[in-house]
């Protein structure tokens, strides 16, 4: 059989990024990729994407902080993370030594956050800097950034501003007006969009019928999400065609993989998945070949298709 | 740690909702030590999503032992499999106790299913003097003797049922007590694995009487393997996981208000 | 043990209605109750209500109309019914015949329809109007009613204006911004509110890369939701805590309801656990009347729980 | 109808991917009829939440069989079942196919899987002629001959595997026009389960020929007795419900298009 490759082109008007394949692990759910790099060989991967970096160390929230869903996790892990100074002296060189695509996720409470981790990045030779502007900005009542259509402006601007990376904002699959962030993100330059991250919400425990978590909300992901995240990366890509968009939200086969493809993304990332199987991304890949193969597709035409189909 | 597939090659109920479950899995080269967990997957019924932390109570080669209490989805599912059926794992998670010293006297205590990784202990290291202090608060859930004799090493099994209290606090400071007034030599060692306020409480007699204390903590898992950060907790050498860093840790290193 | 009753009260400023217990079945879920009168006696539950009703009959969506998903449903039935003069004929005698709370479902397409279906059922004696402002508003380019909150507003008014009966909003789980749909729901004098109706999800077929359904857009429901639904109750209940609050979305045991009580709900309703098992609703409250009593606690000290155990 | 469990007394792989499995179930004063099917749920390793819609096969006093294909989730979980296992389900649901004519020819047309109704049918009614076409279009998939003749009637089985159409339309056809040329009677009833498009085009026939026809449809169904409108379709009647109005409907009154 004729077999075509699966490499995958993220293209926006200033920049492209080349992946060997779509798949590539959604930040905070991977680690920063040296555990699973002992596991198997992480070059295979589309791109690395490590854990959401913040300037300052935060210890996250308290435990518990997993509760399982019906297919899905609730987590309120508090973008728990050693703080930037340690992500440059023991990320960093492990990230660069990586021969595949380089992503680092950065998050900030404030605006000034975000634009001085995307400074700082700027001088690293990584490949692509996602902006996690679904955790809650300070200022704004601890509304979401990509809630609040003015602060997520401000914020892609001095991102963008702050360095000549491509930029990937990752929004909530709450974002509301979607398709008025979309045109920030595009206005402001960005690259490419992430859709999305979790869903908020709650766990009550039944036997004491106190709120589950300390924080009472937390972030729910995992196929449950699959059908609402599949929906927003349609609808971005019926509204916004030409920028390219990274599904994410419950994937966990190739089948999945296809229709987010098929609904408009150009690559995705997968998170619980990685959780419930650690060795998840690398037989994702191979499915794929198999599905691609076994379908005679290649990657760029199957990328939207479902809307062409309606044509 | 490597993903593989275990079939069920033994399925008995050992004692009130308890069950001993046995998995024959195909790779020959693992090594499996005392401490250490497994992830297991649990399918049935009920739906689950995450794999299921379960200590291990003995390994051999190709095959590993759990003891596990049904107390909810997963768990109710598991206990409905049948020898035969093969279940999703991976294994070996954690980091496993340290080696107790063969001249000393090593002191075990066990609350609940915290029996269990010590039980592999005393198996794996047939040299070291143990003695093993093992508590459950409820009578019907007592663990038969011989399943933790079956190893040969001769045991001093200490049970007291007299206590109501279900997090058994006092079962081991009366031991410990006790066993200050009876012996003379101190134990060189304690390992301790059981409901969090009983380890945190064997820590603090430990600390007072400057006993080295090893401890095997439980959390809310969800990856095992130290990704997810699901099981942080502060300890005074700052966050670590559960999964990952331990579950064995040194007691005295525990932050004990971070783990709820 | 001394075992509470199941009673609850869903009182208003105006209004009250008393319930033999929380169990309410979902519209759309349970037909109009006939068919499941002939497995059980369906006036042991809380109330009956039934699939929603529009002006003019509607053959609804083409098939395929179901498509499950990890732990959810997606449903494009598209509000297939007889419309109201069938209703009126066919479904009234039935329901009337009850003994137990009887609410009606009803659905427009246009303001005016929803004035037409409330102004017939005034004179129904009925217990409740549910009203389905989470349908696409033909007017507002298919927004559903509650998402615009102008055409909510004028909705509600005159729905209000139309009929004296128990009046229950049941508004989508997106609802954007929820308090501020909360606060005109209160202002225009209705009497509850059900939260919710099933999430906006799309399904892909990963053989043909097609969207599943004709619509493309459907319902997701089920357990999947269920971590959401009760997030939207508990900020209902922390915004508006004298509104009583019908919770709906993925209930499937006893504890289920346990939560939405304790997050904030005065009943529930059930809705695709109907499907899976037609005798679920008596069982739950089997296991209901167990739980209080095990647990020895009562409805009215269980709503809103969860909320005073903080402070 | 009733909510119940079965427990499996019998599952064997009869062909590939095809598997027949009997449930024996407690009560005992249930009728089920020919047509009529059952809500399987099939938990497993594969996340399910909806049961699964099966025409009987075979049922007795307390026992009821389905053939069943893997397709999907469920009915890989299915197949990984075992004697002993216990399923939910809800049976019968569904309108059973009207009584055949004692008197006159019979013929029973399956495609592929639809050949478990009308197995049933022969069985259930053991004096009527009948004559029993089944196809499919794969050979792997052929149901043992001894399965369908079971029951000791004496059956005429056609089979084709010359078309490689898989949806085995020409198989009817061909069949339709051999046997209206060497034929001497006309068939009173034909009675067809398989493929929407093999029903559609046995239909077509018949209507031309003035032949009643009684088919038996499928359809993507949530609930599987009538509350949920999953499966509604357009007949000449206005809308019916698959589970509930049929799936055994006069298939002159069916409107094919809104079968999708
Ligand atoms: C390192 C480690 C080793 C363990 N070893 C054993 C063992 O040897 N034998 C054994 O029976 N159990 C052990 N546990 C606990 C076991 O993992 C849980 O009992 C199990 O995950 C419950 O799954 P479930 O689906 O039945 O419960 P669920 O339906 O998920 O939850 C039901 C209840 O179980 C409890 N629970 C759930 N998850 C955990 C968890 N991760 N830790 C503790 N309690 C939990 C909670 O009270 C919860 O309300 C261990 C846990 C850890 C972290
Ligand atoms: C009244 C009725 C009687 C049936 N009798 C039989 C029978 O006797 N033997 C048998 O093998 N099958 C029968 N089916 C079909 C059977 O219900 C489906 O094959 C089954 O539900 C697939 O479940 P799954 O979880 O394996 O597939 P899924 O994982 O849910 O889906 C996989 C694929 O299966 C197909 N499928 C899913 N649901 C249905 C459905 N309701 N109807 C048809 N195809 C579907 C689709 O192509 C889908 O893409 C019958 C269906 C109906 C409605
Ligand atoms: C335990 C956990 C931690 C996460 N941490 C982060 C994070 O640090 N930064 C981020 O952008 N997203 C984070 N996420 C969200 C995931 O990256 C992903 O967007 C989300 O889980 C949805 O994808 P999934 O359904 O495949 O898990 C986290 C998710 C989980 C489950
Ligand atoms: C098949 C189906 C049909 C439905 N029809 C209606 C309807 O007519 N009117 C309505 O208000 N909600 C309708 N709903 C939504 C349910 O009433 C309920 O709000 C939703 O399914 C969430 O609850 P659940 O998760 O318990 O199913 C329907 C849901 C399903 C699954
Ligand atoms: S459970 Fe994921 S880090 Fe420990
Ligand atoms: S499947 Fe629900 S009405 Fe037929």
């Amino acid at each position: 059989m004729n077999c075509n490759p699966l490499q995958t082109t993220l293209q926006s008007p200033r920049h492209s990024i080349q992946l060997k394949n779509p798949i590539v692990p959604a930040s905070g759910t991977f680690g920063n990729g040296s555990i699973v790099h002992s596991l198997y060989d992480i070059n295979q991967l589309g791109a690395v994407l490590t854990k959401s970096i913040t300037v300052e160390p935060r210890s996250g929230n308290p435990s518990p902080r997993i509760y399982e869903t019906p297919s899905g996790l609730l987590n309120s892990v508090g973008l728990e993370n050693k703080g930037l100074p340690w992500f440059l002296e023991e990320v960093q060189p492990f990230l660069l030594s990586l021969e595949t695509s380089k992503w680092v996720s950065i998050a900030g409470f404030t605006i000034e956050e975000f634009e001085t981790l995307a400074h700082v990045m700027d001088t690293l030779p990584i490949d692509a800097l996602e902006v996690n502007v679904s955790c809650p900005n300070i200022h704004a009542n601890g509304v979401q950034f990509c809630q609040n259509m003015a602060v997520l402006e401000e914020t892609l601007r001095r991102v963008r501003k702050a360095t000549h990376h491509f930029l990937i904002a990752k929004i909530a699959l709450e974002t509301n007006p979607l398709s008025q962030a979309l045109d920030i993100i595009e206005q402001e330059n960005f690259d490419a969009v992430c859709i999305g991250n979790t869903i908020r919400g709650i766990a009550i425990d039944a036997e004491t019928r106190k709120p589950f978590f300390h924080k009472i909300f937390a972030g729910l992901s995992g196929p449950a999400i699959k059908p609402i995240a599949l929906r927003v990366v349609w609808e971005a890509y019926d509204s916004h065609p030409t920028l390219p968009i990274i599904g994410c939200g419950g994937i966990q086969c190739a089948s999945d993989v296809i229709e987010f493809l098929a609904a408009g993304a150009t690559s995705v990332e997968v998170g619980t998945l990685n959780l419930v199987d650690p060795f998840i991304l690398p037989r994702l890949i191979q499915d794929l070949e198999t599905y691609c193969c076994t379908h005679q597709i290649d990657l760029p035409n199957t990328i939207g298709s479902a809307h062409h189909s309606l044509r | 740690m490597i993903k593989t597939n275990g079939e069920i090659i033994e399925h008995q109920c050992i004692a009130k909702h308890i069950f001993l479950l046995s998995l024959r899995y195909p790779e020959s080269n693992l090594i499996v030590e005392p401490g250490q967990f497994v992830q297991l997957s649990c399918p049935g019924k009920h739906t689950t999503l995450l794999k299921r932390p379960f200590s291990v109570f003995d390994a051999s080669p190709n095959i590993v032992s759990i003891v596990y209490k049904v107390v909810g989805k997963g768990t109710t599912n598991l206990s409905e499999k049948r020898v035969g059926d093969s279940l999703e794992m991976i294994l070996p998670c954690g980091n496993p106790f340290s080696i107790p010293q063969e001249g000393g006297l090593n002191v075990l205590i066990g609350g609940g299913l915290g029996i269990a990784p010590l039980h592999f202990l005393t198996k794996y290291y047939p040299k070291p003097p143990f003695e093993f202090w093992y508590g459950t608060s409820y009578e019907e859930e007592w663990i038969p003797a011989n399943l933790l004799q079956r190893s040969g090493i001769d045991l001093h099994i200490h049970a007291d049922f007299s206590t109501s209290n279900h997090h058994s606090l006092q079962f081991p400071e009366n031991l410990l007590q006790k066993y200050q007034k009876e012996s003379t030599t101190s134990p060189t060692k304690i390992y301790c694995c059981g409901p969090t306020k009983l380890m945190q409480n064997v820590t603090k007699h430990c600390m007072e009487k400057n006993i080295p204390i090893e401890v095997s903590l439980e959390s809310r898992m969800a990856c095992g393997f130290g990704i997810c950060l699901g099981c942080s907790f502060l300890t005074k050498d700052g966050m670590k996981t559960v999964c990952k860093d331990g579950p064995t840790f040194d007691g005295s290193n525990v932050i004990w208000e971070s783990l709820t």
